[in-house]
């Protein structure tokens, strides 16, 4: 196999054209890829439509920063300290630029990035009926159950042009293993017509091949292979590094003001060339919050 | 609050736990009268014990040590839609008298006033959860009269809507607020309980719809010291606690 | 918590009553729980619904000894060795009984038990289209995909009365590890009323918890927990014992005639009390089988 | 029959093996001339190596170990309906001219003549892959004018049917024989090669339909000492090339 490692700037380059479909977060509050959202700001990447389930504040830095034209998503905000702001203002003012959205629930949106791996064309739901939710997204159909007559929501597939998922380590070939809880991270990489995977740790194929039921997606699928450790702070990668909580709330207090947001985007983003130089910005913070994990090994039974 | 949350959750229940109050319902549940009650997480988490440590969210990394399942958000919403949860939290910006909650706009949601974050997994555990809990600070702008968007189906507009919806089971069973609690009675929420020092008038000035007030109306149970201090000793700076939620 | 392990006579004289529906070998070639499908056979169980994509050998010796009034099954037979004669005899004679098959492919069978877990009413494909499978099932239905106005397949959720599935290790409680392909064992388990874990090996629950990822029913779905060491002889059990495929050969050539087939079922069920004296029964030829697996012990990452 | 059906395995492409000859004709593929050839087995295992030993079933511990995905069955299934197989391989105990296979039963499929075991994922591979391997004994009772049951679909009545029918893509390819290699043209079978030593006239009589015979007729291309010394080091027993098939 040839390897597919390259580094966060080219595989932005290569595979995430403007107006690009792109799923991340999708594991919701664990392994959100920021370094991959940071590097699609660098490279002013336009028109974007995001989809994920929950993306804590990833999803409100790329609004915020003017690459988005659409989101597909559950939840915009910030989970532990309260509203999105530059989500805010693009609804509720148009600032940067408006936005679409297609609101979903998690289950909504599971199912239409599972329908996207199995090929199908919907998965039929009995959830969101009587809400607001499926005339708000405005792509759900109403239908009845052939079978017992009652009411049903169809969700239509969703394939993304592209899926980044963060994961404790990877092959060369892209043979990735992901432990912590999953979310819907295997469907939308499943489904994506290019999946990038950003691994805390390159290893040889013979320690994906020790425990093969850990694989969340296989090299088959991958496109790119991103070797980024701490790729995902201020969220968490279980066994490698803790949820940076103040980080959150220090952003949420940064960015109540465009003016906030732009100097954030400037000191965290902009003015930081990648995500190494972010670490060493982080300094002192970033040691304290890794776990003393154990080095990848083989498994055993 | 997280006291009357923690006596909805009956032992040997599945219980979605979601965020924020409800997790620390779920512990003092667990280590007073529901010791075998199992906390399910939507990102795919399932434990039987709750997690040693505050969390922040339900994917801080102390929910996932010492989990039995760490399993896909499709296994767990399968689960609920399968109907095997018997119990959900939620909050919500905006609730009416049927229980429907609004997390998405105030305003039109086109043009919104405020933009909120949206549903999460809470609309499909007001969908498909045997039973609802809601938690909401007290206020005359929350408990509306009608909500400006339906995230997460309630009673819809009262007895008998769920069933015509399609809707498999299900509804808000209680409403508990930083002053009161709500039970729903044919799908409309009824004044169960007053909060220590709060008067039936003061709910009814900060309640935007009609009173109902339960023939025995009654002062809510104030937490056990016990109970006191398992949510002191499991969030000692406050930092869920103290926000008045 | 208290402890579901209970007996294999227990389980099944508990849970699996005459008429029930049963998914048993949901893994395809491995892990196929032959005690448990002996014991049904050994408590004279009637007028089951078997319900599972291959199955190798266990349908058909199920199938002939009368405990069967319907099968729902992608494949019926001998992978390695040929056709199923007790299965061939129930099918073109009525021998021992008449039985009633629901054709199924894996890919639906697969999908009728995922929708069962998500309880869905059905799930939408374009597999078999145009395949006589089914006209012979007579559960699914013709639609039109509303979105595209394409041709569909609606296969209907299959919720088993029980599944039965074989693992490494469980924990008292029914938290279940899996390794090696799952097949259809997690759906089959989640979509179930009655799920009964049969382990190889009783952990402690802090062996479980320590991996959660490998969790393949958590413990709130279990209604009973069998520990039966070598219960998949003859198929395998990846890390503890390999396939015997000799011993699959020689099942084809004895079950040939319904003597043959009731001389065997006499020799390796009925006049065997449980798996403890089949596997002396076997004696060498099991110790030959055994892998030298590494005990079970907490994962490291 | 197994060097012909290692070469229809391209580089690169993701193909469903199956179990028996496939199994060999990976190896020899993965050994020769496609060594980034990705095998996929339904009961969920991928590999990019083939298992270092003989396959009886795609469940042998063999072929587990050292895999680089242990999945489910609906993962390999979905990346298969979804488009992302490039061949599959599968077998019958009957087949005609339009590919079209039986593997269900001879006679009525309520009083069958003989019950034969069923799809398996053989039907799912006809519907989904993009190109469908077929592997038989030639014998005029298998290679029949019309089969009593079409398990997995082939060309249905020729060109055209399969979109008709509603199948996204595929099809039988090829379908390599005891005696024969039959390329589908327009959706019918077209013999395109005759194994060494075997003549038309033969094949025509082994045959069940009348006969189509490429323009370009050729002798089957005999498998290289490699390839043979390949099949008899990895089924040095004959289990599963010794059979005739």
């Amino acid at each position: 196999m040839t390897s597919k490692v390259t580094t966060m700037r080219d595989a932005v380059t290569k595979h995430v054209p403007d107006g690009a479909s792109v799923a991340l977060g999708c594991a919701l509050e664990p392994a959100i890829p920021f370094a991959f959202a940071h590097e699609l700001i660098r490279q002013r990447r336009r028109d974007l439509h995001l989809i994920g389930p929950i993306s804590d504040i990833a999803f409100d830095q790329l609004i915020g920063a003017g690459c988005v034209a659409v989101v597909s998503a559950a939840w915009v905000g910030n989970v532990s300290a309260g509203l999105a702001h530059a989500y805010r203002r693009a609804m509720e003012q148009g600032i940067p630029r408006p936005i679409e959205v297609r609101d979903h629930s998690n289950f909504s949106i599971a199912q239409a990035l599972l329908a996207g791996a199995l090929g199908a064309p919907y998965l039929p739901t009995r959830s969101l009926l009587g809400s607001d939710i499926p005339r708000a997204n405005g792509t759900f159909r109403e239908a009845s159950d052939p079978f017992s007559g009652d009411a049903l929501l169809l969700i239509p597939a969703i394939t993304p042009d592209v899926t980044a998922i963060a994961v404790q380590r990877a092959d060369e070939d892209g043979n990735a293993h992901l432990w912590g809880p999953w979310g819907v991270s295997q469907e939308a990489a499943l489904a994506a017509r290019a999946t990038i995977v950003i691994a805390d740790e390159i290893v040889a194929r013979s320690v994906i091949a020790s425990d093969p039921n850990r694989t969340i997606v296989p090299g088959t699928k991958v496109t790119a292979v991103v070797h980024e450790p701490g790729a995902c702070h201020p969220s968490p990668l279980q066994g490698r590094y803790r949820r940076d909580h103040e980080f959150f709330h220090q952003y949420h207090a940064a960015t109540r003001t465009p003016e906030g947001f732009a100097a954030w985007i400037r000191e965290w983003v902009s003015e930081v060339s990648d995500r190494r130089a972010y670490l060493a910005k982080l300094g002192a913070r970033w040691g304290a919050l890794r776990d003393d994990g154990v080095p990848a090994a083989l498994a055993l039974f | 609050m997280v006291a009357q949350a923690a006596r909805e959750i009956r032992d040997g229940e599945r219980v979605f736990v979601g965020m924020r109050l409800p997790l620390i319902a779920f512990v003092v549940a667990k280590r007073t009268h529901a010791p075998n009650a199992i906390g399910l997480f939507e990102l795919g988490v399932v434990r039987d014990e709750p997690a040693p440590e505050l969390l922040y969210t339900m994917g801080d990394n102390a929910n996932v040590a010492g989990a039995v399942w760490c399993a896909r958000t499709i296994d767990l919403m399968g689960m609920l839609q399968r109907g095997d949860v018997h119990a959900g939290f939620i909050g919500g910006a905006e609730i009416d008298v049927h229980g429907n909650l609004n997390t998405t706009a105030i305003g039109d949601r086109g043009h919104p006033k405020v933009q909120l974050p949206g549903s999460g997994g809470g609309a499909d555990i007001a969908s498909l959860a045997h039973r609802l809990i809601v938690i909401m600070p007290h206020d005359r702008r929350r408990l509306r009269e009608k909500v400006d968007f339906v995230t997460s189906p309630g009673h819809g507009d009262g007895r008998g809507w769920r069933k015509r919806a399609g809707l498999p089971r299900g509804g808000p069973s209680v409403l508990i607020t930083t002053l009161a609690v709500f039970r729903f009675v044919d799908g409309s929420a009824v004044l169960e309980s007053a909060h220590p020092g709060v008067s039936v008038e003061r709910i009814r000035n900060e309640t935007g719809w009609p009173l109902a007030v339960a023939a025995a109306l009654r002062e809510t149970e104030p937490p056990s010291t016990e109970v006191l201090s398992i949510i002191r000793g499991y969030d000692p700076q406050g930092f869920w606690t103290r926000r008045g939620e």
